[in-house]
């Protein structure tokens, strides 16, 4: 059905209250089901077997042994799974298992179901892999050189004319951008041009990948595992393993972070393999090295980034050179971050060149706004500099050049109603700019942007017989959609939001939903949940007509009663909702509302971040003091979840920033796989992080919303920098900013 | 109607950065873009946006396009 | 949305072929899980402390030695639980709960949830409950009589004019019938009364009532339970328990038998109440031994019957006087014993007369097709004694009165196209009439009749995207329900069956769906499956009139694939639902089809049963030989099925004819709650039992369906009593017709 | 409109076993026949089914009743 979303720009009656949280007291109570809380009777145990090798040519597999150990119900290896040569899951399902090659330490080349774990570790211990080394690379710079071992022989590089003969690491090369770069930069009176590096790092979720797979020999299946998208996870799983859509059955249980690592499928489909052998359940739950080594990691990244401006402070012309690192499987992180790169300003010369290039590294996953915050980390440092060197505020300067509406995107498109401008206004009228700072203390701001999406939500909306509703939604509720969406269904029906429960139906009772990533979550569910209610109010009017016996035409619908109109009708009681549920199975049935929809339209997102830090010149130690989020939500529906993810955003930018990084030895083998050697931020290492939420309302959504998901993590890596030189009077361009470097830089900057 | 390519999808296009089509929507766009350019194919595997006047459209073939609209055609995004 | 439901009489490709069932692997690999088979962290086992008193009041109960054992989590009495004096839900709970008076033996007092079985043991052992004893009445004539116990004080005879201003153990009294029956009887030629007794079974299901039950202190609670109905389940424990439905999720296990005993609370509104208090999740699982004493037993019975008719065989009045033991809560199953009686025939003058009585035994259950077997034994039985007395071969005189389209149903309305007259024509022509008997065999027949009910029902298709279509069902799957709306969905959208999968989805995702009872599930869930289906269809040539850039009128649904018509677009390759599945994102997102409705026009259903049996003189023993049913099953959508529901029927009437009763001591205390002494038909007890499938369509269901669960219970009864009379020459009047009584009629017959 | 009392119903209607209404539909028959006679409340409460022309309805106030219609009130059914 079409609706039209526009933005009505209503009055609204509880959206944007601070209603409880309906999970919070099963979380808190430890009621909450994750990934690893289901079990079902017999079910087996599913270990991995992982290369220790960074590249290896996998010459012979022999299970045998393994598969005679009493206990063993299952061992699998590539050979167990689908050809999929030339399918589109090609890449996935390699990844799942690897089939001649293992391409990256940590990469799975065998696993066993068993009925224990020691039974289960010990047939690990008896399977045989002779491998045959070869030659690694895991820098991005080192892995685009000439001479660099060939991750795979398939891949030549797409985005150049004519298409290359040769295989190469570069996967792919995207350009952006317009106007006259050279003009740009000839006209400029200060040209500021430096490279940067960023480190890898992982999304780091407090819980790790685990699941409870079932599938019998008739072929169909079961799948209960913490996901961002059991919908896609289902595609992905029967796409892989030769199943039919509708015969797998995926619940997402509750989930402890994704942050976009739970947007791919890593175990799940071993999993099902695995029963499928078996004929039993199989339950996997990964340990923290295993998340590690073999999922989800971010890339890390070279950046070349340059900047021309006047000395009024107008910028001439911008150009980015992004070398994005993006493990053993080709991406288009690179390509997202040359989208990015400029996206906050108007500009009349920009281009930015992405460089999509593999390494022996694990197949990387998108990461909250992926590869927004390394691009902006070589940008937003940059304009500091330019700032400085013409002598200008850097607020200012970011003021003076920021797109508006109407400016055409470095990306391409032009603006609609955008909140860059506002973000950095408020950014300059914040008390925070303003507060003192103490001792080798220094304050820095970077801005972000971030796309969102929208895609393919459905909801369905049940009415019960006393007037209490049932939401089905299928958007995983990452970031509140439970309670935002019964705010928004409340909001519709005009109801109290305690009369509404949100659940997350599993795949098999609701359409297909996208995956919750992209920011789209209330964006998508947001538009299908209020067309489903207004589908249920049709149905509400209709449904009081008939016990009125009026037409349907003298019926409103407003404040969560029916009402009828006209000098007929008009003084017939209201009927509340509840009034009308009760005498459904009178007058037709159950009351339901229902939408599938493509949402479109989702706006684009900025922000503006402040940071204050205290650098220990002695040791590089540094400690966050103050941190403040400015962003546009177009419209919060519950603004605690919406601070939650600037908060939550910004906190992993900060780790990001300060000190998370995937460390590798020569060997190619990644050397801290663990919360203590790698080290994400706790409580104690934060300020309170405080939040203000701007509203530009989203024209191309009822209620104006926007994503807020991802965007916060853009701006910490290049605010946290820019406080770092104004409190040490060092430039990092290297994070993560960890103590070793800072010091290091210090020293060099002290001679 | 001025269609302008993004990305890696001017290779496709022999590195050029706009073509001038007509299409009432964004379903014949995609058809005669093809049509015309058929390396597009293997971006169109892996989707293509179309953006009309600034608003992003993943895949939305019915979404009709006013002919004096700006028109881009981006590569397919991801989240996280 | 109301939809045409008229019988259309349309040629069918999948409905009514033989399929494999969708849950068959599951249920003989062990994968498939029921009631007792979840489990979530950290739960506790609840169990019930039981009067051993069949009448008392309860004067104190100290649950404080209980509660202070080490492992005790909770402890629950009536005081726990609220008041709902005066509310329509008060029996109900009082049956899960004993409030001032224990009533019957096994009537629940306290139930404790602790953190192992052997705690909870230990602490039922530490309630103190102190009993008054009462008299108590176990026998339903007993329980008529002026001086008997009075079981509760407020109820007051319903049904008689003036109301009564005394309680009584006679709840409600319910009159049905036409024409004179005094002129009838006078013009009888032959008359023939007898009184005949029932005594009360249980329906037996293997699987004991089971729940897992979470409820938290927020008011939202999880259950997940063996029932046949979640949606009424969900319905009574948050009416019980002061819930909103919304926030009450029940999901339904597979269920291994329930037969009328599984759609009822028993046990799951203490389960939740427990957790509540103990803020754990609580499992109970019932033994044996109480779901024989406090749950679910149907009615024993009292009959007086009377036939009068003239030598040319024609009935010229019938009465029955039907008494029927409803337990300690009042019931209505002597009415519909008494609507139920006569309905095969074509009376000019009929009546009946149900009392429904209270007693000292566990509330009582519907049981498949609930009263309608007693008062057939009494009928049928009646009705070959008359054949008997006029010399008429007793199926010719059933022929000669069976009703038909037009008659005047004994419980009042006009008939249309019934198929009682076609099961006897059947009969009387199959092969089983014509084969020889041996020595001490006997072949008797007898008639039944069931109602059938529709009632609210709601399906969700949605279809994935490689073409496999999930169908969501709310009526839970007893009889085949996922096999037979896959057939439907599949005929309807003209794909194999092969391509849909259906699952009964939890309360929290689908609207409201009644109890898969009254042979309801085929014929609503049918209907909506039929009208989702059409739904998705319209969706179906919209994304292919988008596909075709054509008129949506242009474009026709058949065979599965839509196809464009008329001069303009005739030369377009068709779209299979695959094709226009995979674009979906493409032309407006998922496609699915949604039905709500009250699905009403339930056709009757009759059987004739044709039986074989061996008696053996010395003993009593008695051995099936032969069973025929022959069933109208208005349209099989798969014969498997509906062959093995009639079969299921026919084995639980030959059980409750010649071996289940309830055996009650002098104390009120019931003797035989288990299988070894309460004995049902096992495999080696009876014969195959052959089936003929009658399909005369029912015109207000599409596809003429009409239920098939019930009717085949209801003349097995007679069916072996009349048996028994042509092989032993003793007329029995008294279920069980087991060895001691059949002996001891021998005996007496003998002299 | 005849409408045939069956069951306890009748002796909420004093014992008599028809009574004369005239309603369009279910719900305007049920409507009517309580207010006539208010001890057809409690039967009210458990379920009342109608018959029109043999077709039981158990729950469907819109339900049509033709004019010449065989109408019969039933207490409600229960099914196992």
């Amino acid at each position: 059905m079409a609706h039209d979303t526009s933005f009505t720009n209503q009055n609204f009656k509880v959206v944007g209250t601070r209603v409880n949280r309906p999970d919070g007291m099963d979380k808190v109570t430890g009621r909450a089901k994750y990934g690893a809380d289901l079990s079902a009777p017999g079910q087996l145990v599913g270990l991995f077997l992982r290369s220790p090798h960074a590249h290896a040519r996998i010459t012979k597999i022999d299970t045998s042994r393994a598969e005679k150990l009493s206990g063993v119900k299952a061992v699998i290896t590539s050979a167990d799974l689908p050809d999929l040569t030339n399918g589109a899951q090609l890449d996935v399902l390699e990844n799942c298992m690897a089939r001649d090659r293992a391409l990256y330490d940590g990469h799975a080349v065998a696993a066993v179901a068993a009925i224990d774990q020691q039974t289960a570790k010990k047939a690990l211990k008896l399977i045989k892999v002779s491998y045959e080394i070869l030659p690694h690379v895991t820098d991005v710079d080192e892995a685009m050189k000439p001479g660099a071992p060939i991750i795979k022989d398939n891949i030549f590089t797409s985005g150049v004319d004519p298409k290359p003969k040769k295989p190469s690491n570069i996967s792919k090369v995207s350009e952006f951008g317009h106007g006259d770069i050279d003009a740009g930069f000839k006209a400029a009176d200060v040209i500021i041009e430096k490279s940067y590096k960023t480190e890898q790092t992982h999304q780091g979720y407090i819980e790790p990948h685990a699941c409870l797979a079932t599938v019998g020999p008739d072929g169909s299946g079961e799948l209960w595992v913490t996901t961002q998208g059991h919908y896609t996870y289902r595609t992905a799983c029967a796409a892989l393993l030769g199943m039919d859509i509708a015969k797998l059955k995926v619940t997402s249980s509750e989930i402890g972070g994704g942050f976009g690592g739970k947007t791919h499928v890593w175990v799940e489909p071993i999993a099902l393999a695995l029963s499928r052998k078996a004929n039993r359940p199989v339950k996997i739950v990964m340990t923290r090295d295993e998340v590690f080594r073999a999922t989800g990691p971010t890339c890390s990244t070279s950046m070349d980034i340059k900047i021309g401006a006047r000395k009024d402070g107008t910028i001439t012309a911008a150009s980015s050179v992004l070398r994005y690192q993006n493990g053993a499987f080709p991406a288009t992180w690179a390509m997202l971050g040359a989208m990015t790169s400029w996206a906050c300003y108007d500009l009349k010369n920009v281009h930015s060149i992405g460089y999509d290039v593999l390494c022996n590294r694990p197949k990387t996953a998108a990461y909250r706004a992926p590869s927004a915050p390394m691009a902006a980390f070589g940008v937003e440092s940059t304009m500091d500099l330019v700032a400085a060197e013409i002598g200008m505020n850097p607020v200012e300067f970011r003021i003076k050049n920021a797109a508006k509406e109407g400016t055409r995107a470095s990306y391409g498109p032009t603006y609609g109603p955008i909140g860059i401008g506002p973000t950095l206004e408020a950014a300059k009228n914040h008390p925070h700019m303003k507060a003192k700072l103490g001792k080798n203390q220094g304050r820095g701001m970077a801005c972000g942007f971030w796309f969102n999406f929208g895609g393919q939500t459905c909801v369905d909306l049940n009415i019960g017989s006393d007037g209490t509703v049932n939401l089905a939604l299928g958007t995983v509720d990452v970031g509140g959609a439970r309670a935002s969406m019964s705010l928004i269904a409340a909001e519709e029906l005009g109801i109290p939001y305690e009369q509404v429960k949100a659940n997350v139906a599993d795949t098999s009772s609701l359409g297909h939903n996208d995956t919750t990533e992209g920011s789209r979550g209330t964006f998508s569910s947001g538009m299908a949940t209020i067309f489903a209610a207004r589908d249920a109010i049709e149905e509400l009017r209709k449904r009081a007509a008939m016990m009125w016996d009026i037409p349907v035409e003298a019926v409103e619908w407003a404040e969560g009663e029916a009402s009828a109109v006209g000098s007929e009708h008009g003084n017939l009681p209201a009927l509340s909702l509840a009034d009308i549920a009760k005498r459904a199975a009178s007058t037709g049935g159950p009351i339901a509302g229902h939408n599938e929809v493509v949402a479109d339209g989702a706006g684009v997102s900025f922000a503006s971040h402040i940071c204050d830090i205290e650098v220990d010149p002695e040791t590089g130690g540094t400690k966050v003091i103050r941190y403040t989020v400015i962003q546009d939500a177009g419209k919060a529906i519950h603004p605690d979840y919406v601070e939650g993810q600037f908060q939550g955003g910004a906190a992993q930018g900060i780790g990001w920033a300060l000190n998370e990084e995937y460390i590798y030895g020569d060997d190619g083998r990644l050397q801290n796989s663990g919360f203590l050697d790698y080290r994400i931020p706790v409580c104690s290492d934060l300020p309170f992080i405080d939040t203000e939420i701007l509203e530009i309302p989203n024209p191309n959504h009822p209620y104006g919303i926007r994503g807020v998901g991802e965007t916060s993590i853009v701006p910490p890596l290049a605010a946290i920098g820019n406080a770092l030189s104004n409190a040490a009077g060092v430039r990092m361009d290297h994070t993560p900013m960890s103590p070793p470097r800072i010091l290091k830089a210090i020293e060099e900057a002290n001679g | 109607m001025k269609v302008s390519l993004t990305g890696s999808l001017r290779s496709a296009a022999g590195g050029i950065d706009s073509i001038d089509i007509v299409a009432e929507d964004i379903r014949e766009l995609l058809t005669k873009v093809l049509e015309r350019y058929p390396r597009m194919e293997e971006h169109m595997d892996t989707g293509i946006a179309v953006s009309i006047n600034g608003e992003i459209y993943r895949d939305n073939w019915r979404k009709k396009i006013p002919q004096d609209a700006e028109v881009f055609l981006l590569p397919r995004l991801q989240g996280g």
